[in-house]
């Protein structure tokens, strides 16, 4: 996209921003939309109706919350370690928004096309953590240290699973970029690595059980590095009242909950582009049919986003159904079942690669 | 007095429209502190549950003072706990609401002559700008001081209060 | 399964000294008196002795007998001096399915009285709000501090001539 | 040289999400790990005692609803048996089966917002929901039988305030239907969900004979396996006509008295209750005047009774003592949570953070009993 804008504009620096910009955008307007569904869903699940006054079935309640949170007085508690207590939301959203950098929204529209870009998504993503210990330490609250370290511990444990999966996904394509990773998935759902990967050999065949392993086991980790029920102990509202950010009042308190929702679709876009083809139409598309090919992209950015509401949407599902881990359980879950699962996945994959 | 206080207490179309904006969005996302006291508690969790459902208004629960607009006093406050209420109010940022809940909260209710540790109205500890009558008052009695909440709010301004 | 006379006929023997009477003219329950500096062994005698074996006391109670001398102070408060501070024990069977209650009576101005907190673990917390509310010392008590009210109130409010303080912290109490 | 270490104090409430109400405990912390809790309470304490030296008997009625909110009937059923038994009024038989109808009634909406707010200590909202959706539905009969939601002031010395409504009856059949399958609906959504049973399963385990000698009652003691009910053991009013279980801890996912045991004891005697309102209202008779046995002025004689009765939580005992005057000389509650509060250091300690919420949940208390 930095390429098309910069030859558009003629100009790098206003290029850049504007590509920096999308990404940002689209944080917002998801996050707005993400918090509506998830107080929807949740109300609909649970024989209520949820937001209906403002707007169309409350379909303004989020825009209103966003400006009364701009209102809202920031104060800063004596005992805070201020330079840390406001640097902290920020490093954590500057964490989850570079790693929309990499993210292919479609075959054109992506921040940055580097051929790293699973590695980068993974590394870039780890900021987070140092955000929230800042967090939950210079908060000066227990409640914010407990969340912390809880945090700390949970994201820094599933990401070895995360990274598993991603290395068996890496094995079988060959390379690290999510464009290219996504191509590979084209033209049909057939071709999705869910379902084998392309081609139409023996080892596609062998391979789908083991990809639907794979997927779960990334699934439920992502889950857990994005803090959602089960595994949001670090927030726990019945123990911790709001874990690490529970000292965060007004905008500083909204930066951490664009982080939430926005890590959400981060992680269900990875999901979608390992497994389900990134942003390649499950048929086929529309554009290719009228021969109009300027649609494509935009057919393309409707199936990435499409496929990334659907996780979205399981995993608040999720939240609303079940119960929570305890702490011990989150690691044993982790070091006990998913890490071994996964490295087993893993050799397996190889040896399928391999015949 | 600086030119923009001037502006601010004269009042002009600018002022009033973005007043206008700014406070409906505040009364249209009054987040509760999740706090119960008493009786009037239950109540208050029959407000916000299913057959009630006061997420409808876009009141939800938020645990922590630091994120939460209105508290809800919602029963008997005692002396040992008026302290506590004294801070949690100090704790929230501004702008911040009470709606008191409840005879007791409003007055002491039925504790008001013998209850030598109850204190009679929580309005003696901190400012009060909703009062819902009732032992306990009924949901919808509860959705009643919401609304007059949110009139109130409708009617702030950012201009300077002329006295 | 044993009645409150028969209750009473082996306490009786076993602790002549400290059992006082039973109180059978009182229309519902009657009544055993005890000393209350015994309480205590009474009360470990009645755990576990085979055929009573009251292994709960399902409530303590301290009662203000209001039995002594009424006077009035410059305020027309009413002033209470003499007369007894009252424990009633409810003791219950589980197994047994047998009652008792017991009391002991203390005098007003030194209320000393045996904690049973070592033979039944849920006499602690009924000990330390007879002790918050009536003032009621009980002896070889872990913890007796106050329980209800603020750790720094003053006075024991339910005593017949309590009277409210004016100010606590700032607040006005009435 | 030696390096000094020193535990943290954490100090949870009054202002908690899980401490339902106004509870503090101050934990001890290492890490994560519980290694003393103190429960500090006396936030809600509103002077019941003071208040009922001060009034006349039947004017302590409403004061009693506002004891333990959750089951305000049953407090107002057993302050009625105790003046009843100190002046030895006898009830009519109608009276005694809409108490019947209405405490049981009453013992389901509890253990729903029982079950319900446990289920949200662990962190599953919907049940809770579920469950106080039906909840409502009792307070819809409640209010069409004496117009208050939560505070009923029904239950009379002699008698009760209104007699039912002419639809009570089908009303309350159609409830009972209409609630056995939330029943299974929370089984499913709770009880046997993998990780509620992870987290509750072996937490807080409350050995028997601790149990006995803390005084625990109700479900608490239940929970740990022995069958004792007031309403079959020390029976009242007209219980010893029904036909219903003692239910009991039975261990089935852990050890014996466990928290899941504690839970899953209130989830099956909603049933039972449903069971014993059913036999109610077959028997309950057509007719008869519920307020022929008020008495005009309530002057009962010099003594002291002791009445308990099984309230959702567990033994509700009234201790009255009467001078011989209107005004009761002194009125003593045994409150069940007063005393099952006091087990939470015993049954917590060694425990993480996190089984703190599910003990405490588990054992179900309202802080306005414990405070009163």
């Amino acid at each position: 996209m930095y390429e098309f804008l910069n030859e558009l504009l003629g100009n790098q620096i206003l290029a850049m921003l504007l590509t920096a910009a999308v990404p940002l955008v689209f944080i917002l307007l998801f996050t707005l939309f993400a918090v509506w569904l998830e107080r929807k869903v949740s109300a609909h699940m649970q024989d209520r109706l949820g937001p209906m006054r403002v707007g169309w079935h409350g379909s303004l309640q989020l825009i209103a919350d966003f400006l009364k949170i701009l209102q809202k007085e920031a104060p800063v508690s004596l005992e805070a370690d201020k330079p840390l207590y406001n640097f902290a939301p920020v490093l954590v959203f500057a964490g989850s928004f570079a790693a929309f950098a990499a993210i292919p929204f479609s075959s054109k529209l992506i921040g940055s096309e580097i051929e790293l870009g699973l590695f980068y998504i993974l590394a870039v993503s780890s900021f987070m953590v140092i955000g929230i210990l800042m967090a939950g330490w210079s908060s000066n609250n227990k409640y914010s240290l407990l969340g912390a370290m809880r945090s700390a511990a949970q994201i820094v444990s599933y990401e070895i699973p995360t990274a598993l999966v991603v290395l068996g996904m890496i094995m079988l394509t060959g390379t690290l970029s999510l464009t290219k990773i996504s191509e590979m998935q084209t033209s049909s759902f057939w071709n999705w690595y869910i379902l084998g990967g392309p081609g139409l050999s023996l080892s596609k065949f062998l391979l789908i059980p083991f990809m639907i392993i794979g997927f779960i086991i990334i699934y439920i980790s992502t889950l857990a590095e994005v803090n959602r029920t089960p595994f949001d102990i670090p927030e726990a509202e019945s123990e911790l009242v709001a874990g690490y950010f529970t000292e965060y009042p007004g905008i500083k308190y909204a930066m951490f909950m664009l982080t939430e929702y926005a890590n959400m679709f981060a992680v269900s876009a990875i999901v979608s582009i390992l497994f389900f083809g990134g942003y390649q139409s499950p048929v086929g598309y529309l554009g290719n049919m009228l021969g109009i090919h300027w649609m494509i992209p935009f057919e393309q950015a409707f199936w990435f986003i499409s496929k990334g509401l659907f996780f979205v949407f399981v995993q608040i599902w999720l939240r609303w159904t079940l119960p929570r881990l305890r702490v011990d359980q989150l690691m044993a879950l982790c070091w006990k079942y998913l890490i071994p699962y996964a490295f087993l996945n893993l050799i397996i994959i190889g040896i399928i690669s391999l015949l | 007095m600086g030119l923009l206080d001037k502006e601010f207490s004269e009042g002009n179309i600018v002022i009033a429209k973005v007043d206008d904006l700014f406070n409906w969005a505040r009364l249209s996302s009054v987040w509760q502190l999740g706090f119960g006291l008493a009786c009037c508690a239950i109540e208050m969790m029959a407000t916000s549950a299913a057959h009630y459902d006061f997420d409808r208004f876009g009141v939800i629960p938020r645990n922590t003072p630091r994120q939460a607009d209105a508290i809800i006093i919602s029963g008997t406050v005692t002396l040992k706990m008026a302290t506590r209420i004294k801070r949690l109010y100090e704790q929230m940022p501004d702008p911040k609401y009470i709606i008191s809940m409840g005879s007791c909260a409003n007055s002491g209710g039925p504790y008001w002559e013998h209850g030598y540790h109850v204190l009679k109205g929580v309005d003696r500890v901190i400012p009060v700008d909703v009062y819902v009558p009732g032992c306990p008052p009924r949901p919808e009695a509860l959705f009643e001081g919401l609304l007059k909440l949110q009139e109130k709010i409708r009617n702030e301004s950012m201009r300077k209060k002329t006295v | 399964m044993k009645t409150r006379e028969e209750i009473f006929e082996i306490l009786k023997a076993q602790f002549p000294d400290a059992v006082l009477g039973i109180d059978a003219s009182l229309p519902t329950e009657p009544l055993i008196s005890i000393d209350p500096l015994k309480i205590k062994d009474i009360c470990v005698f009645l755990r576990d002795s085979e055929e009573l074996k009251f292994d709960s006391l399902m409530l303590l109670s301290g009662v203000d007998d209001a039995n002594g001398t009424k006077t009035k102070d410059e305020q027309g408060h009413d002033v209470i001096t003499g007369g007894t501070l009252s424990v009633y024990y409810h003791l219950d069977s589980v197994y047994l399915k047998h009652r008792v209650t017991l009391k002991v009576s203390a005098p007003r101005e030194n209320p000393d009285v045996e904690s049973v907190s070592y033979v039944w673990r849920s006499a602690d917390w009924h000990e330390r709000e007879a002790f918050d509310l009536l003032g009621i010392n009980f002896l070889n008590h872990p913890n007796l501090i106050r329980i209800l009210m603020p750790y720094d109130w003053e006075g024991y409010p339910l005593r017949k001539d309590y009277k409210n303080p004016e100010f606590y912290l700032g607040m006005k109490v009435n | 040289m030696a390096l000094k270490t020193e535990r943290m104090v954490l100090n949870m409430g009054p202002q908690h999400p899980s401490t339902h109400g106004v509870l503090r405990l101050e934990l001890e912390i290492e890490g994560e790990l519980v290694t003393k809790v103190t429960p500090h309470i006396g936030y809600l304490h509103r002077c019941f005692e003071k208040h009922c030296e001060a009034m006349m008997y039947n004017q302590v009625v409403p004061y009693t609803d506002r004891m333990d909110y959750l089951a305000s009937m049953y407090n107002n059923w057993g302050y009625a048996l105790a003046v009843e038994k100190l002046c030895g009024i006898q009830v009519p038989e109608r009276v005694e089966y809409i108490r019947v109808i209405m405490g049981e009634l009453q013992r389901i909406a509890s253990h729903a917002v029982a079950v319900g707010t446990f289920g949200l200590d662990i962190g599953a909202w919907t049940p809770f929901l579920y469950l106080f959706r039906d909840r409502e539905r009792i307070l819809t009969l409640f209010e069409m039988t004496c117009g208050a939601r939560l505070l009923y002031n029904y239950i009379w010395v002699g008698g009760l305030s209104h007699d039912i409504h002419p639809d009570f009856v089908r009303m309350t059949r159609e409830f009972l239907e209409s609630f056995k399958p939330t029943v299974t609906e929370v089984n499913n959504l709770l009880s046997y969900n993998k990780i509620f049973i992870e987290r509750t399963a072996n937490i807080g385990v409350l050995p028997l004979d601790t149990a006995i000698n803390y005084g625990c009652t109700g479900p608490t003691l239940r929970g740990s396996g022995l069958a004792y009910d007031l309403r079959r053991d020390d029976t009242y009013s007209i219980y010893n006509k029904f036909d219903f279980n003692v239910i009991t801890g039975q261990g089935l996912q852990g050890t014996l008295g466990d928290t899941w045991d504690r839970y899953y004891v209130r989830v099956q005697e909603m049933l039972e209750s449903v069971k014993i309102i059913e036999q109610a209202l077959d028997q309950l008779p057509a007719e008869g005047d519920v307020q022929s046995a008020i008495p005009k002025r309530i002057k009962p004689p010099k003594g002291h009774v002791y009445t308990r009765v099984e309230n959702p939580r567990g033994e509700l005992g009234y201790f009255i003592i009467s001078d011989g005057n209107t005004n009761p000389f002194r009125v003593k509650v045994r409150p069940p949570s007063f005393v099952h509060l006091e087990i939470m250091d015993d049954l917590t300690r060694g425990h993480l953070i996190s089984d703190i919420m599910a003990i405490l949940g588990s054992i179900d208390i309202v802080l306005g009993e414990v405070d009163r």
